[in-house]
């Protein structure tokens, strides 16, 4: 085994709690791979936008011999020529997450779903509240992963007798989502639940409903599977009590199951598609991770 | 210049109505009285509360820019040095806690004082020994201040330690015969800078700094310390809220204080500061900083425009706004 | 003398008719009315605040009038602004500089008609234009120097050379030579006489009667705000005109001298670097003296004495003042230590034009008037009514901003302000540019009061007169270096301009 | 201001060599240097390639800027004018493919430059009619293209037809004769620049109102319009970067040159132009902006930084730039 590997890893910058986990896992595999393997060579690149991730594919690819890229888009459309160009190479390419509008590319997809995490927060909230309520939904940035969040929610929802009394963006904000709660309780008397569609609003949404000291809102929900937000569903949270996984880790996996291909292991290919299952305090402890910042 | 002047100022014999300072609380009124009538919820007490505690933070960091402008210069690192200042008052607090209790709170606030100040001076020091533009500064020290809190967090939350949180929550949540905590420290802090500012010789020297640093310097002012100090100002100021922020959300991440820069930026100049310097207003800072925010409540309340477009919205209002304000105050 | 030269609307080149400006509640100019005829020079003279530069805006489209009209060949006109009333063949050189101080002195004197050739600007035409121009005038600056790199004399001369580069039916110079020296004042003058020979109207203000006197052909008296006449020159003397301006008969305008001073000196200087060597020299200053200092423009002298009291960059072999030694020059330093340097350019250095009299007043001297950290109001609002009354500074309102003085007014604001740090050694560089006789004899005598009390004022100026007149000493500068020396009676317009302008031994072909 | 002038221009004799405006070009050279002795890869035909063309973007939008901010304006709204103009765009030409086919390109970029000119027409208007801060109008208007971009994309992602992909790709991806087609368009959009600037009354008029607006006042220049023109001229950039930029994505997103303001002003202030206004160095933008894109690059190349830190290190540089800058010249 002389013949040297190089895997490039690109994956958005830790802007938010999410992402800031995805890295810190990137970062983790990178070390064990290198040290577990030593004719592998990890490059993790982190870009803060879709244009910036163009490019440090195009740096990476021009300036590195790669064997795969492992990548963790943006978004679907503006990605899909630059990987393309990379694969054309013969570069082995590993997609995570979100998937590109030509699934050809790729070789092998590792995904969470995101319109699970919706729908199936949808389905757990119609049962709890008996199929009608009133609720108030917090969304994060415009980008498809969003959409598509808010799409597997709203779809369920309005099959049942649930109002969506608002939806706002809260940019994945802690900050954001605490002042947007404030607002959300003054204007609406009645609030039976609300959704966050992501566990750091959560944090923001929990401390604002606390503070007016609301005792109607029965169920306050996000998603992730952020670490603070696990603990509580452990400890059997009444307005908390579960959540959906979406785990930044699943670019480890993914790192992991590329880096195989040169360690002479099982070939892997195609599609691995993460479930989001719901996070309840009996199967809570699989999805705590004590060490990560997420 | 004269020209300008001629404009501006064609003041009077005896008290004339100062228009152009009463501009941002004309404003503030106006936009007040909009908001009553769209959404009746709008005069809650809870919801006024809520707003006027949320506007602090944009308050008191207004006041430092409103030094930091009135020397003529920018600062753009402001909110990013808040997060920062964050991330090292918590790991300060949560270090300190197992020896110190409770008193790990304070110990904590007077590191993120001593911290800001030296932010500050950062910028400053970098500002006026090398002479270069504040903005680009700035923005380089964003980038690391900002890089720093994501390296602290490792890109997720640092949160303040469990045992803390109850003896410091009342720093955000408590409040005195009614006032909460956050608007009593806003408005020692607006006084403070009010003082220093217009009854003492250093807030003299800023606006005549501002006003033409030529001149300052002709008349044996230090223009390079007065200029330094106004940014420690900022970085002290920026403290100040960090420690009324923290209690919040008990925890800081690398979202923390995005973009405020901008905000306070613009509560500052609404409130009537020019931003080529040479005039300060700190009270106007404050109205500035509150019509912000009562924007965003506004629309948050009213549910007539699409989520999307609500930037729009904020954005057209803050516009039209200062139009008003200077066909107003251009009578 | 007393019957007003009879007005001819017909020839005239310009008419004025009952011209009125109100700033606010303020009538600062009051139902003006006069003709300039075409080929006279028609001199424009008035005590500080008379209204002189008001009336010079309002002619040339500056500001508009509150009331009144302006005629031109016989036909009422009215100007949008200053680009309507040049094109329509009117000039204003102001009284401020105005120049944009990033471009090029060619790119300044163009700004607004630029040449072209094929749609790009031809550089090379409007250089050489520049070229020609400043020669006239008598600048030595290359027409691609940046403005804002020149001395202001230069700047000055900038200004009126781009008056002349057209062909104008009316040329404003609104006290053009408050700032030059005698070999540049000579050609200046020299200028206006031709273009008066080619049927240009000129309207020349200044503070300097004997110009006046030179120049004009007739003479218009503005007084606060009202016309008080126009009278042909030859009908008045230098004291008539002067008496005709202030209303009153005036005293002497220079104090008598106080001889020669022997007392150890306050000052002493040696070996002073300015600016890595643009100016250097020794000297010293002794208590109870004025010692002037003469040279041409650009001679040095600012530079230096800036460079004294730290505020350019200066090294210097020893300063003793008043017995303690000073390393290294620096502005607050030297402040605490009695020695103010008392700038040249008033706007530009001197005050805060946006601010108002009281905080100019004292900022230089804010530790003196506030001991402690707080704002001392009392004590300023104090300060600013000992000094309006001291130096006489005509303000109609003691809030208003500075930059709405006239100008002589803010020369006496401003040599307040730096009085306020009671120095024993003050440098004053054009102590009365731009003031009016009556406040000219004003400065002198205060200068005089000063030095007798056992202190020292250095004057820096252009004007020979004034140096002939006030100083018990001279030092003469050239190239930034002093040259010579004048004592007593050797203190004489003729020597120093031959010590200024010579450069070797002969003494021939003096001025 | 005089007095920092008489510091740096000292001067000689002869003809002096212009350190300060060579200082961009130098401080490109050593960071080029620098990056090569980091990776050997670094001056790889293709890695210098990219890095170019990437830098096509940030340079004509930072012509435009040379003129917005030689007048003394500022333009925030750069970024979001991009994605909105972007957006239309794509609209335009996917609308119009069903009639045109391939010249819907054509249509779409014609389309994009109009609307260009009109964004940057109206913060002109805005800033020189109703006399409002540049900072504050450019902010309101980034706020509200922002939200347009989000309206159209409906949050999601606005892609171009499929169909006209591979018609339009080559602008991006193409070259002439080894030279990338953006890189051509950024040289003639330099050189147009440069010549409006440099040869044209325009662009003499542009420094001047920049410079000292009441002079040029005072000499007929209506420098209401001339500073209108700066922000047409600042949107027809913007639009043409979005005509380059449309290919390489394939797509308008929310996100859509978020940030770039910022990066466009630090590459004008880079490369000489002064932040106030009064001078413009159009190939010192140039130089600025192929140093930020090497700075980023290199940062990916090296794995010698936490990822965390990333921003801190570009900040950094950044600031060293400037000063090692200012060293340098002030000699
Ligand atoms: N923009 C302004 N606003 C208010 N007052 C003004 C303004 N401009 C000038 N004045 C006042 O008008 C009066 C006349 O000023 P003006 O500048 O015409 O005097 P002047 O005769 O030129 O004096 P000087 O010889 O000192 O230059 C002064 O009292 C001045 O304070
Ligand atoms: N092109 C230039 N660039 C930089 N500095 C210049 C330039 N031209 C002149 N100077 C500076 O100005 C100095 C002369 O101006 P200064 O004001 O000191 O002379 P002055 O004797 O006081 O004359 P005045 O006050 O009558 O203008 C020169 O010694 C020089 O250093
Ligand atoms: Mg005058
Ligand atoms: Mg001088």
């Amino acid at each position: 085994q002389d013949k040297e590997f190089t895997i490039a890893v690109s994956i958005p910058a830790a802007t938010h709690g999410w992402t800031g986990g995805v890295v810190y896992h990137a970062e983790r595999a990178e070390k064990e791979i290198e040290a577990a393997y030593p004719n592998i060579d990890v490059i993790v690149s982190t870009a803060a936008s879709a244009t910036a991730q163009v490019s440090a594919l195009e740096d990476l690819s021009a300036t590195n011999n790669l064997d795969a890229l492992v990548i963790l888009p943006f978004t679907s459309e503006e990605l899909t020529g630059p990987v393309e160009q990379v694969a054309s190479n013969g570069t082995f390419i590993t997609v995570v997450d979100r998937g590109l509008s030509d699934p050809s590319i790729q070789d092998l997809y590792v995904a969470g779903d995101n319109i699970a995490v919706g729908s199936n927060t949808a389905d757990w909230l119609v049962d709890k509240l008996g199929g009608e309520g009133e609720i108030v939904v917090l969304r994060g940035i415009p980008t498809v992963i969003d959409d598509e969040r808010i799409k597997g929610f709203t779809e369920v929802i309005d099959k049942s007798n649930i109002k969506i009394l608002d939806i706002q963006y809260a940019n994945w904000n802690q900050d954001e989502a605490f002042t947007l709660m404030q607002d959300y309780l003054a204007q609406y008397p009645n609030i039976d639940a609300v959704w966050a569609n992501d566990d750091d609003m959560l944090l923001g949404v929990l401390e604002a409903v606390d503070q007016a000291g609301r005792a109607d809102v029965k169920f306050a929900l996000g998603g992730n599977g952020m670490k603070q937000v696990i603990e509580m569903v452990k400890a059997g949270d009444e307005r908390t009590p579960i959540s959906t996984p979406y785990p930044p880790s699943m670019i480890a996996s993914a790192i992991y199951m590329t880096a195989a291909q040169f360690a002479g292991q099982a070939l892997m290919r195609g599609s691995f598609k993460l479930d989001a299952p719901l996070i309840t305090p009996e199967n809570a402890d699989q999805f705590y991770f004590p060490d990560s910042p997420f | 210049m004269s020209s300008i002047d001629v404009r501006t100022a064609p003041k009077g014999e005896g008290v004339s109505i100062p228009w152009g300072s009463l501009a941002p609380f004309i404003a503030l009124a106006v936009i007040v009285i909009l908001g009553a009538t769209i959404n009746s919820n709008f005069l809650s007490t809870n919801n006024l509360l809520n707003v006027i505690t949320r506007s602090a933070f944009i308050a008191i960091i207004g006041v430092g820019a409103t030094f930091v402008i009135a020397t003529g210069g920018l600062d753009l690192s402001v909110g990013s040095m808040m997060a920062f200042v964050t991330g090292i008052m918590i790991l300060t607090m949560n270090g300190l806690t197992p020896a110190l209790g409770n008193w790990a709170i304070l110990a904590g606030a007077g590191v993120a004082v001593v911290v800001g100040a030296l932010c500050g001076l950062l910028n400053g020091l970098i500002i006026t020994v090398g002479r270069i533009e504040p903005f680009i500064v700035t923005l380089g020290t964003m980038g690391i201040f900002r890089a720093f809190i994501t390296f602290m967090s490792d890109g997720g939350s640092l949160p303040i330690d469990r045992s803390l949180r109850e003896a410091y929550r009342p720093v955000h949540f408590g409040d005195f015969v009614g006032v909460p905590y956050p608007v009593l420290i806003t408005l020692v802090v607006v006084l403070i800078g009010a003082f220093v500012l217009y009854r003492t010789k250093y807030g003299r020297r800023v606006t005549a700094v501002g006003s033409n640093a030529d001149v300052a310097r002709f008349s044996g002012v230090h223009v390079g310390r007065i200029r330094t100090m106004a940014f420690v100002i900022q970085g002290i100021c920026v403290a100040v809220a960090a420690i009324c922020y923290v209690p919040r959300l008990g925890a800081a991440t690398p979202t923390t204080g995005q973009l405020w820069e901008l905000q306070v930026i613009t509560a500052v100049v609404i409130g009537g500061t020019l931003l080529r310097g040479g005039k300060a207003r700190v009270w106007g800072t404050v109205a500035g900083a509150l019509i912000l925010e009562i924007i965003a409540n506004v629309m948050v309340l009213t549910d007539m425009v699409s989520e999307y477009l609500v930037a729009a919205v904020q954005g057209s209002i803050i516009i039209i706004a200062m139009l008003a304000h200077r066909f107003t105050s251009a009578r | 003398m007393d019957k007003p030269a009879p007005t001819n609307a017909e020839a005239s080149a310009l008419s004025v008719r009952g011209l009125s400006k109100c700033y606010g509640l303020i009538e600062v100019l009051r139902g003006v009315t006069l003709d300039i005829l075409e080929g006279e020079v028609h001199a424009i003279i008035g005590e500080n605040g008379a209204g002189k530069s008001t009336l010079m805006k309002l002619l040339s489209g500056h500001t508009a009038p509150t009331k009144g009209q302006l005629f031109m060949a016989g036909k009422g006109i009215r100007f949008a602004d200053a680009a309507q009333a040049e094109a329509a063949g009117i000039v204003l050189v102001h009284q401020e500089i105005l120049l944009a101080a990033d471009l090029t002195v060619a790119q300044n004197l163009f700004l607004g008609r630029e040449l072209t050739r094929r749609f790009m600007v031809d550089d090379r035409a409007m250089n050489r234009r520049t070229a020609e121009v400043l020669a006239q005038v008598g600048s030595t600056a290359l027409p691609t120097d940046r403005v804002g790199d020149q001395p202001l004399a230069q700047r000055q001369l900038f200004q009126i050379a781009r008056a002349f580069l057209d062909d104008r039916k009316v040329v404003i110079l609104d006290e053009p030579t408050a700032m030059l020296a005698n070999d540049e004042v000579e050609s200046l003058l020299q200028i206006v006489r031709d273009l008066r020979d080619r049927g240009v109207a000129v309207l020349y203000i200044s503070h300097k009667l004997e110009e006046v006197e030179a120049l004009a052909d007739r003479v218009t008296v503005l007084r606060d705000g009202d016309m008080i006449g126009t009278w042909p020159v030859r009908d008045l003397d230098q004291r008539q005109m002067a008496e005709q301006m202030v209303g009153r008969k005036l005293d002497m305008l220079y104090p008598p001298k106080r001889g020669r001073a022997d007392a150890d000196p306050i000052l002493e200087v040696t070996e002073l670097v300015v600016d890595y060597g643009a100016a250097s020299g020794s000297l010293v200053v002794r208590p109870g003296e004025v010692l002037g200092i003469g040279g041409m423009i650009g001679a040095g002298r600012t530079e230096f004495f800036e460079g004294l009291t730290g505020l350019r960059p200066a090294e210097a072999h020893r300063i003793v003042l008043k017995g303690r030694t000073i390393s290294s020059p620096n502005v607050k330093r030297m402040m605490e230590a009695g020695l103010v340097y008392l700038t040249e350019d008033r706007k530009g250095k001197g005050l805060l034009l946006n601010d108002r009299l009281g905080p100019n007043l004292t900022l230089q001297a804010l530790d003196a008037v506030n001991p402690g950290l707080q704002l001392d109001r009392r004590r300023e609002m104090h300060a600013l009514d000992h000094a309006v009354e001291e130096y006489d500074i005509r303000a109609r309102s003691l809030g208003m901003d500075v930059g709405n003085l006239s100008g002589g007014n803010q020369q006496k604001l401003l040599l307040a302000k730096v009085m306020m740090t009671d120095p024993s050694v003050v440098v004053i560089d054009e102590p009365t540019q731009g003031v009016d006789i009556g406040n000219k004899s004003q400065i002198y005598k205060f200068i005089d009061d000063f030095v007798r009390t056992g202190k020292a004022c250095v004057v820096i100026s252009s004007e020979l007169p004034e140096l002939v007149g006030l100083a018990d000493r001279v030092l003469v500068m050239r190239s930034g270096r002093f040259v010579a020396e004048l004592d007593g009676t050797d203190i004489t317009e003729e020597n120093i301009v031959y010590a200024a302008a010579s450069s070797g031994r002969t003494k021939e072909g003096g001025a």
